[in-house]
């Protein structure tokens, strides 16, 4: 249906709509975050929900302490590989639609604590994240905006073909390998199924020596 | 009384309720994406490049000294140097950064990058929309992401920039007056030997 | 010499009751729990709803700071220390920097001491605020007095971002003073704060203060000796609660803390009540503390000019600086080999060593009470783990 | 109360304890005393309960890694070359350090005084890394040394639960040695120099290049 016909039957008070807008805006309405927190940024998750910028404005009223009840894990703050396999069995016993957002440097990346013996280097080598946040903290605003990116790729999304989203996908896994402790490291150190480390790399980013004064 | 304190919390719960509807102090809530706090003037988030002029290529304050890229506390800039010189905002010639990238996905907000750098190139900005679903590609910035105008700098930093811009332009006229007084040495000297040196004297500038 | 640790705990149900037939219930609380205030980890043995046995296990947030420091230079040590207790990144900074001082022997300005103390205060004010949001949070009073907290902690964070540019991670000291001055107009507006501060705390304490139920749920439970806290090193405002009377801005006058006159409170039960009703008094102590330093800062220097904070390196030798942090004793023990960085960069914990009576003021409570007991020792995992 | 003072009156106290003051060069003049292992408990009880040093308070419990290196120091000596007497730098070339150290920060509450600080020294680096628990002394040392135990791998005798602290059970290494080693995992590094990029080329050559 194209939009100016749908806009007019608005005005006429008839409203239409496909399945898919009217589920897509039921799932993006009311994606309820789990109750985790996990280093710094979890202070700002808790003032982005306080009264002055009211996360609960977006359908995000909720935050459930168990993750059965919740859609979206909001992984704010340091993963370390003692927390990481904490980390992926509750997104494992979320139930699907679920979502991640990664927020802050530490959740992305490691952040400033890369370089740390016991810091996970970003927790997408275990799960899949659908946004990033860079900040270190983010502030509560910048949560906002991600939490309106993540409502606008759920929108978007389309129901049918090879693009649809997991939960309706039969092949594609809703859970994934819980890693174990190692003697040294974690077993394994990463899931390759959801890491896929791209083409920029060290070997062309890195340092050529002559370069180098 | 059993249950006076509790009376006594609820009317003050019931006071800030009805206080909210009067009193701008209890009704703080700020409708994000539609309105915005008032942007604070020293608010840092993640580090930019200056550049001077309209051209970003040309303009650019960074001599890639690396100082930032030696003192970053979580190692997130990355620096290669030029192997020629162009001329700087004074008219020195400086090297610049064949590649600046700075991933965000590191950087830690902590301006010491800021602090240490001797050319005032790299100064923080303030844009904090920068969530993306693009892990890879989305997070580390390049030279040309990382460039923004000295305008931009004053809109962002008024005061700062101020004080930075004041600074260049008085070593500007310090850096003028020498030349001028060079050149008016040189000049003195040419009419005395009358030797033809003019190709030489062109060249100093 | 007496031997203090307590007898293995046992782990037969009581015989008391005539349940002979009564199980242990091992319950894991943490590291993803609501009210643990961070990923930490308590693993209890019930006996029905009472505690027999609590072992906390750490480690959930160990982000080796010691170690990345080690790698760092002095300066770049700086902005880490913010992460410690990311709550009061201010304090943090400032006993690092203290532990700098010492050890290389650096004379502070006046204004940047002043500066100081304004913003450590602050933090104190803030995060003692959060503190009674969240232990009234994890007590069952879920949201309202945490609005409460958290709003009046916008304003002193907007205070923090126009002075050092974040509102958490501030990275605002440096060893030798303070890295930027005030800006136009800041002193004013942070005076504005502060003067409104008794209102909220007197509207917080009507709201609270006086609530049955919080005194039925705080009164009694988990009781802390003046003995055991300190000899299991107990410090801050736990410490106080219990009697303690030991206050490192009395007791060291580190910076310019003898200047300004204010009380210490102590409390006298050493119970969860006593040590929430000490952060309120603590409270306006500082709001006391922060009129004076107003109504005295001088104009100056903000930076010891013999100090360069790049490719700093001071003389091999170590030295162990401590401050008053809000959450207690904030110990940076530093060793230098004269190289541009630390040695051995060691943070004394407040956070994790209060923790250690955890287990002793639990058992015997019922297992709603180990939330806040928790929440009463004001713990950050961020610095209990680091 | 100095050091010094301190030092002999544990001296009376205790018999048979060795004690050594360690100079501290920096300006915090925080000198400290070091202890033999084995009469180490029986110094901390006395320092705890002394009427005049009441240490009640332990408040920093902390390990440094000290490995063996081998430090030169040129010294001038007078020789005789050739019939004359002549100074000559010569090398003097120590072994120092080997050896795990413990160090203990007390506090009187009471007497509102301190630091005193106290260093116990393990016999080196491998298996003879054990020292006397404190922890029946002052009870704040329980998670600290446990923490030490963790990360140096000090063995602490005596004290009542000596688990690791802040990793999981089943890690093998103590990680706050200097000569530890990170595990490998350097696939992602765009910003990488210094140490960072020679760990993350090793990774890559280990992986077979790219």
């Amino acid at each position: 249906m194209d939009e100016q016909l749908k806009s007019e039957l608005g005005r006429q008070g008839v409203v239409a709509t496909s399945l898919q807008e009217l589920y897509n805006w039921g799932r993006k309405c009311s994606v309820w975050p789990l109750n985790f927190g996990l280093a710094c940024c979890a202070i700002e998750m808790i003032a982005a929900t306080m009264a002055r910028y009211d996360l609960a404005r977006f359908g995000a009223e909720v935050f459930r302490p168990s993750p059965r009840q919740a859609d979206l894990m909001i992984v704010a703050g340091t993963v370390t590989k003692k927390m990481a396999p904490q980390v992926v069995r509750l997104y494992n016993q979320m139930a699907e639609p679920k979502y991640v957002i990664s927020m802050g440097a530490c959740a992305i990346s490691g952040g400033p604590f890369k370089q740390g013996y016991n810091v996970l280097k970003g927790i997408d080598r275990y799960i899949p994240v659908d946004v990033y946040i860079p900040g270190c903290p983010p502030r509560p605003e910048a949560l906002i905006d991600a939490f309106l990116l993540l409502q606008k790729m759920i929108d978007e999304q389309r129901l049918t073909g090879p693009n649809r989203p997991r939960h309706l996908n039969a092949d594609l896994p809703s859970e994934f390998i819980v890693p174990e402790f190692g003697a040294h490291d974690l077993v394994p150190p990463q899931n390759p199924e959801v890491w896929k480390v791209p083409l920029v790399n060290i070997s062309i980013a890195g340092k050529n020596e002559s370069g180098r004064d | 009384m059993i249950g006076e304190g509790i009376l006594k919390g609820l009317a003050e719960t019931a006071r800030n309720f009805f206080g909210s509807y009067v009193n701008k102090d209890r009704l703080t809530t700020v409708q994000f994406p539609e309105e915005r706090l008032p942007q604070i003037e020293a608010t840092r988030d993640f580090p930019f490049l200056v550049y001077d002029g309209t051209d970003w290529q040309q303009g650019l304050r960074c001599v890639s000294c690396q100082i930032c890229e030696k003192e970053c506390p979580p190692k997130c800039i990355y620096i290669e140097k030029s192997k020629d010189k162009k001329p700087d905002a004074t008219g020195k010639p400086q090297s610049y950064p064949t590649t600046f990238n700075i991933d965000i996905s590191v950087c830690m907000s902590c301006q010491i990058c800021v602090e240490v750098c001797p050319f005032d190139a790299i100064k923080m900005d303030v844009a904090f929309e920068l969530s993306t679903d693009d892990r890879f590609g989305g997070l580390l910035l390049n030279r040309e992401q990382l460039a923004k105008s000295n305008e931009y700098y004053n809109k962002i930093h008024p005061t700062e920039a101020a004080a930075v811009d004041a600074a260049f332009a008085e070593e500007r006229a310090k850096a003028e007056a020498k030349a001028r007084q060079a050149a008016e040495a040189k000049a003195a000297a040419a009419a005395q030997t009358l030797t033809p040196g003019a190709g030489e004297t062109t060249r100093v500038q | 010499m007496s031997v203090l640790t307590e007898a293995p705990v046992d782990l037969t149900p009581s015989q008391s009751d005539d349940r002979t037939d009564s199980q242990l219930l091992e319950v894991s609380m943490g590291p993803q729990h609501p009210s643990t205030h961070g990923v930490f980890r308590m693993d209890v043995a019930l006996d029905g709803e009472r505690v027999v046995k609590l072992k906390p296990v750490f480690g959930y947030l160990h982000r080796n700071h010691e170690k990345i420091a080690e790698t760092e230079s002095y300066l770049g040590c700086m902005p880490y220390t913010d992460r410690l207790d990311y709550i009061c990144s201010i304090t943090n900074n400032w006993a690092y920097a203290l532990a700098v001082e010492k050890l290389a022997g650096i004379q502070v300005p006046e204004r940047a001491e002043y500066l100081r103390v304004i913003t450590g205060e602050l933090t104190r004010l803030q995060n003692h605020a959060g503190l009674v949001g969240f232990l009234m949070q994890d007590m069952g009073a879920s949201g309202t007095p945490l609005m409460y907290a958290f709003r009046e902690r916008e304003k002193i964070l907007d205070l923090f971002e126009a002075l050092t540019g974040a509102r958490m991670m501030c990275n605002y000291m440096r060893f030798g003073g303070c890295r930027v001055d005030a800006p136009a107009g800041w002193l004013q507006q942070a005076q504005k704060v502060i003067d409104a501060f008794p209102r909220f705390l007197d509207e917080f304490e009507r709201l609270l203060v006086s609530n049955e139920i919080l005194m039925a749920r705080t009164q009694g439970v988990g009781v802390v000796s003046r003995e055991q806290a300190v000899n299991a090193g107990i410090s801050g405002p736990m410490a106080r609660a219990s009697g303690v009377n030991y206050d490192l801005r009395k007791v060291d006058k580190y910076g310019i803390y003898d200047r300004f006159s204010f009380r210490v409170p102590l409390g006298e039960n050493g119970d969860v009540y006593d040590r929430y009703m000490l952060r309120v008094l603590e409270m306006r102590e500082s709001v006391e503390i922060l009129k004076q330093a107003m109504r005295d800062v001088p104009s100056g220097p903000i930076m010891d000019p013999n100090t360069k904070t790049r490719g700093f390196r001071p003389k091999a030798g170590e030295a162990y600086g401590r401050i008053e942090g809000p959450k207690g004793e904030l110990g940076f023990y530093l060793i230098s080999d004269g190289s541009s960085n630390p040695y051995r960069f060691r943070v004394r914990p407040p956070s994790l060593i209060n923790l250690t009576l955890l287990e002793d003021m639990c058992l015997g409570q019922n297992v709603a009470d180990i939330v806040i007991i928790l929440g009463s020792v004001d713990i950050v995992l961020g610095e209990v783990d680091r | 109360m100095n050091l010094e003072e301190i030092k002999s009156e544990i001296e009376a106290n205790v018999p048979g304890c060795s004690l050594e003051i360690i100079p501290n060069g920096s300006p915090s003049g925080q000198h400290s005393l070091l202890v033999d292992p084995d009469h180490a408990f029986a110094v901390a009880g006395f320092l705890r309960d002394a009427a005049n040093l009441r240490l009640d308070y332990c408040s920093n419990v902390t390990g440094v890694d000290w490995p063996a290196k081998e430090v030169s120091t040129k010294v001038k000596t007078k020789k005789v070359v050739d019939g004359v007497e002549q100074e000559v730098d010569e090398v003097l070339k120590t072994q120092s350090g080997g050896y795990l150290e413990a160090v203990y920060h007390l506090f009187s509450v009471e007497q509102r005084q301190g630091p005193v600080v106290l260093r116990m020294r393990t016999e080196d680096r491998a298996d003879r890394v054990h020292l006397p628990s404190l922890t029946p002394v002052w009870r704040s040392a329980d998670y600290q040394e446990r923490e030490i135990f963790d990360l140096f791998g000090i063995i602490f005798d005596g004290h009542p639960d000596l688990r690791r602290l802040l990793m999981w059970e089943g890690f093998e290494d103590h990680p706050m040695r200097r000569d530890y080693v990170d595990p490998d995992d350097y696939e992602y590094e765009p910003t990488a120099h210094d140490e960072v990029l020679k760990r993350a080329k090793e990774h890559l050559s280990a992986e077979g290049g790219l």
